[in-house]
């Protein structure tokens, strides 16, 4: 940690004693249990008067061991298991792990597969995206007013996304589309139209919450450089997504490090240099609109052909390998999720030997002991909200 | 193989090869490089090659029957960094180190390698010597044991609710 | 005092809603129409001849990621073809823990189990949502079947040599 | 008729109207709010739901009232009677109509704007009663809120009275009955007096955009975290109360109270005060609330110098125009 990010932040080291011993310091806990915590998350704050000394972070609360769990379940049990990981996106984290285990057995995925997988990427994103929209707003707004009628929008929107899913998967949310070389579903006729109809519908109704967020003076006060994070700390941190991209860095695996069919279209990758709550939220609803064109671009043009590259599955211990390490990683909502798969584990090499996920939330959530100290607890809340952390995906 | 950018990068790799004499590693993965020289090798790849981001370290545990160092239980303990911007590759080794013995700690060059060495201490218990702040992460303080060890239990059956 | 100028686009927008159409429904009396694909609660089918098409395999008790399939197997006479068959004696699946992933109806040798668009009925007590033969029989003939079956999905995920029609129902848009 | 039974008959019909009208206010809001976020609201109990607020009443009553252990008793249970209590005081001095009023104090004004300050009493003391660091928060930011709002308050209501010689209530509204209402008639000081008043009194009852005391997304519940039950549901009804009355002084105050185009009465002040009382429903959900030092901020170094300006333009006015009456 450079010298000169030491004195730009707070420290989150400070030995409490050593703050001025005459300041009578109150302790609050912010959460586990908390309507705006985003999950089970506690933040132990140290209070000068209404100002934050020190935030301490406390996490685990929703530790399921899915770790362990990876050591039993053979390759093909798992993805319906990592799709509940992070519970606000499930395709990326499904698109992960089956990635990381095409990498291990070596597994060439075809290419009308890719593309759907794109598809289903960029349609999750906006609907992530809309979900973080609504819970911020509430941050802001509180859920008796302002904050819940955007809220109210933002779900209302997603419910046309989720729809769609539910036509191609079956299930709304969580979904086990993907297997080791393709996906277990095919798009059903008529689907595309129904894509440009519910993205048209998004589109003309992100302008309408612009009315209010970025014109609205109220919500700019709340959000103008408050919980700057810029683009030395973020990186510091191995903070990915749009956090990164809020703090001027121009980082985005969707072009650096291509993958499904992200090499054949052209992503465009918003970036805003403040760093602040405003420049996220900015970033994200960017990125919203971008996400919607990459889909109308690419819904109409799935080539034909096969959806798998094997032949489906039909008994648990279906693919086997005893040695090899592999690493996928695809750009979440959230930054660079990633999955690191060791072979040759239990039922004679059909489970992995060690999965290990990493999550982009818990990079985000780092940054807070750096950036809380020196706001209020209203600005805290906010500042959470903006770096939208998922419980799920850092307890794992 | 179509997924670009995710097995180490032949930049790292080319260095590797001419200043850490990496050893082949038996279950695979990327190289093994000596526990002495993996925070030279960590800073290398930082300020020389652009390395910034903190990808991952992942512990795993190697019980005495399967690690070939005579019967004494290993710990294999890989590590990811990725550079920044256009064309972002991964760079990636792996240290060896006996159950117990400590290694030296990242989070002194990369801020984001601090709560994810706490979190292999907490499941692999692997000690990270020099960390500023060594706790569990995920499980309460007085939890013993370490769940992601081959020997914690695994079997335990699922109390079916019938 | 320029806070409450531009709050009335604000304002503006939240009267236009009002005049919009509420999307929310009142869900026990109306339900939302649910697509052909959608999978909920299960059933197991007859086949072609009337005969219970399950033969107590275990594939899907095998295959189930939260082991909440219990399937215990019996030969006997098939009521219908007269010849000896292995039947399911007794066949629980548990809703309690079930995460509705569709890998036993994929796994599913003979297309016996199936899952249904209706969604889960709450019930009192846990015993209840504890599916066991009868039941699962009784939502065959109760419930609507959704779309997916083995053979199905099976057609669907054929990689490039073999694309096969699938036996059973024929694939709307195959 | 005995002054003292004149008075009873008109507690007793003055309370009751407010409570009902209170009461069912909450389902209004409801559907309202729901109607604005594309919802369908309250259709469950009676006819499109309007037996709602019944049944919340109910379930109010029905919960049992805890009281945490190492909470201050008395200040405790006290506390919501006393918020409900001033808010309904405030009530005595409207003028529903020519000479429907409970008292025509000829210092009407006045007595308000002293209870209205005083309802910042027994919500601090329901804050810091309750033992528990969120609610001492709220408590807090309900105090500092208060008292900074209290001035331009009183100085928006200065304008009316100003412009009109005097405190009372009824005079007020004959005269502006004769020279047309203080909202439009002098273009100036009338209407930016109302759009001070309004956001002051929105303050002074703890309203988003001004709700920081109870500002759920950060304070859990602010003020009103450890009450369960009635005491839950007496600190919620005094804030739709405190609401109900200011909307009904504003409209006194700068919408020519019972006076209307065709037959001045009882029902224009009615229909005043419910159109006024939607259009605060109608800010409550769609605005985004303001942080506590930023609502300082707005106060002091907008609304107070501001305030001061409006009522010396008023003292000018009339100094001026009327030949200083």
């Amino acid at each position: 940690m450079n010298q000169a990010l030491k004195q730009a932040y707070g420290d989150p080291y400070l030995d409490i004693e050593e703050y001025d011993p005459e300041a009578d310091l109150m302790v609050l806990n912010l959460g586990p249990q908390h309507p705006s915590t985003h999950g089970v998350f506690r933040l132990k704050l140290y209070l000068d008067g209404e100002v934050i000394v020190k935030a301490v972070p406390f996490m685990g609360y929703l530790h399921r061991g899915v770790e362990k769990l990876c050591e039993k379940l053979t390759y093909l049990q798992l993805v319906p298991i990592f799709d509940k990981n992070d519970y606000v996106s499930p395709m990326m984290n499904e698109q992960s792990l089956v990635m990381a285990f095409e990498n291990l057995l070596e597994v060439e995925v075809p290419r009308r597969a890719r593309y759907l997988r794109t598809i289903l990427a960029e349609m999750q994103r906006v609907a992530s995206h809309l979900l973080w929209l609504g819970a911020f707003a509430m941050d802001l707004g509180g859920a008796l007013g302002g904050g819940s009628t955007l809220f109210m929008y933002c779900f209302r929107e997603r419910e046309l996304i989720l729809d769609l899913f539910e036509e191609v998967t079956g299930s709304r949310f969580h979904y086990n589309t993907h297997t080791i070389g393709g996906n277990r579903h095919d798009l059903p006729s008529g689907w595309a139209a129904g894509v440009h109809r519910a993205l048209r519908t998004i589109n003309s109704r992100i302008d309408e919450y612009e009315t209010f967020l970025t014109t609205n003076d109220i919500y700019l006060g709340r959000t103008r450089n408050i919980g700057v994070v810029d683009g030395d700390l973020a990186l510091e941190l191995g903070i990915t997504g749009p956090i990164l991209r809020a703090a001027g860095v121009d980082h985005d695996l969707r072009r650096d490090a291509p993958y499904h069919a992200y090499d054949e279209i052209e992503v465009r990758v918003p970036v805003q240099t403040a760093g602040d709550c405003e420049a996220r939220s900015l970033v994200r609803l960017a990125e919203i609109r971008e996400s919607i064109r990459i889909v109308t671009s690419m819904v109409d043009g799935v080539p034909e052909g096969p959806l798998t590259s094997r032949k489906p599955v039909k008994t648990a211990i279906s693919e086997k390998i005893d040695h090899g390490h592999a690493y996928a990683c695809v750009e979440s909502p959230r930054g660079e999720l990633g999955i690191y798969v060791i072979g040759g584990g239990a039922n004679r090499g059909a489970s992995p030997y060690r999965l290990k996920i990493r999550p982009p939330s818990l990079h985000a959530l780092s940054c807070l002991p750096y950036v809380l100290p020196g706001h209020s607890v209203s600005d805290a809340v906010a500042i959470l909200g903006s770096v939208d952390p998922i419980m799920g995906e850092v307890d794992r | 193989m179509t997924i670009l950018g995710q097995v180490p990068s032949e930049r790292c790799q080319a260095l590797l090869r001419d200043r850490f004499e990496p050893r082949d590693c038996d279950t695979g993965g990327p190289p093994l490089v000596a526990v002495a020289r993996h925070v030279e090798l960590a800073t290398t790849l930082r300020d020389e090659l652009g390395y910034r981001i903190f990808g991952f370290v992942v512990a795993a545990h190697y019980p005495a029957s399967k690690s070939q160092e005579d019967g004494v239980d290993q710990i294999r303990i890989a590590y990811g960094l990725r550079t920044v911007g256009p064309s972002s590759e991964l760079a990636a080794w792996q240290v060896q180190v006996a159950l117990g013995e400590t290694v030296p700690t990242l989070a002194h060059l990369f801020a984001g390698a601090d709560w994810q060495e706490r979190e292999q201490y907490d499941l692999v218990g692997v000690r990270f010597e020099g960390h500023p702040d060594l706790r569990r992460l995920m499980l309460p303080e007085d939890w013993e044991g370490h769940p992601l060890r081959k020997d914690y239990a695994i079997d335990t059956q699922v109390p079916p609710w019938r | 005092m320029l806070y409450f100028v531009d709050s009335i686009r604000a304002l503006a927008t939240s009267m236009r809603n009002v005049f919009r159409r509420p999307t929310t429904v009142q869900f026990p009396d109306v339900q939302r129409p649910r697509t052909e694909r959608f999978r909920a609660s299960f059933a197991l089918v007859h086949d072609e001849q009337g005969d219970e098409a399950c033969v107590g395999c275990k594939a899907c008790e095998r295959i189930c990621p939260s082991q909440v399939i219990t399937v215990d197997l019996e030969k006997k006479e098939s009521p219908i073809t007269g010849k000896k068959r292995a039947y399911a004696k007794a066949f629980t699946l548990d809703a309690n823990a079930c995460i509705y992933c569709e890998l036993c109806v994929q796994v599913c040798p003979t297309d016996a189990i199936v899952m249904t668009t209706s969604a889960a009925q709450p019930q009192f007590s846990r015993q209840d949502l504890c599916l066991d033969m009868a039941r699962l029989y009784e939502n065959e003939r109760t419930l609507k079947r959704s779309w997916a079956t083995a053979s199905i999905l099976a057609a669907m995920q054929q990689p490039a040599a073999q694309q096969v029609s699938p036996k059973g129902k024929d694939e709307p848009d195959a | 008729m005995n002054p003292w039974i004149r008075a009873l008959i008109y507690a007793v019909v003055i309370v009751t109207l407010l409570m009902t009208v209170t009461a069912w206010s909450l389902w209004f809001e409801r559907k309202f709010s729901a109607r604005m976020q594309s919802r369908l609201g309250p259709t469950f109990y009676g006819p499109a739901g309007l037996l709602q607020p019944v049944v919340d009443g109910l379930k109010l009553l029905q919960k049992e009232t805890l009281i945490p252990e190492s909470a201050d008793r008395f200040l405790f249970i006290v506390a919501p009677p006393l918020t409900v209590l001033l808010a309904l005081a405030t009530a005595a001095v409207v003028p529903f109509g020519a000479d429907v009023v409970a008292a025509d104090l000829n210092v009407g004004v006045l007595y308000i704007l002293a209870l209205g300050s005083l309802t910042i009493v027994p919500v601090w003391a329901a804050g810091w009663a309750s033992n528990n660091k969120y609610a001492i928060l709220g408590s807090m930011r309900a105090v500092a809120q208060g008292i900074s709002y209290e001035i331009p308050l009183v100085l928006a209501a200065m304008v009316p009275v100003v412009l009109a010689g005097s405190m009372s209530m009824t005079d007020i509204v004959n005269y502006q009955i004769a020279h047309g209402w203080f909202a439009f008639w002098p273009p100036g000081p009338g209407f930016l007096a109302f759009l001070f008043f309004l956001p002051a009194s929105l303050a002074e009852a703890n309203r988003i955009p001004f709700d920081i005391p109870e500002a759920e997304s950060e304070l859990i519940a602010g003020v009103t975290t450890e009450y369960t039950g009635m005491g839950f549901g007496l600190l919620y009804l005094a804030e739709y109360l405190h609401t109900l009355i200011v909307s009904a002084v504003a409209t006194v105050l700068f919408f020519g109270g019972w006076d209307g185009p065709f037959r001045p009465g009882l029902h224009w002040m009615v229909i005043k005060t419910l159109v006024l009382f939607g259009g605060i429903f109608w800010v409550r959900w769609s605005l985004v609330r303001f942080r506590s030092d930023q609502l300082m901020a707005i106060c002091w170094r907008y609304l107070v110098p501001l305030a001061l300006l409006l009522v010396m333009s008023a003292a000018l006015w009339v100094h001026f125009v009327e030949g200083g009456s």
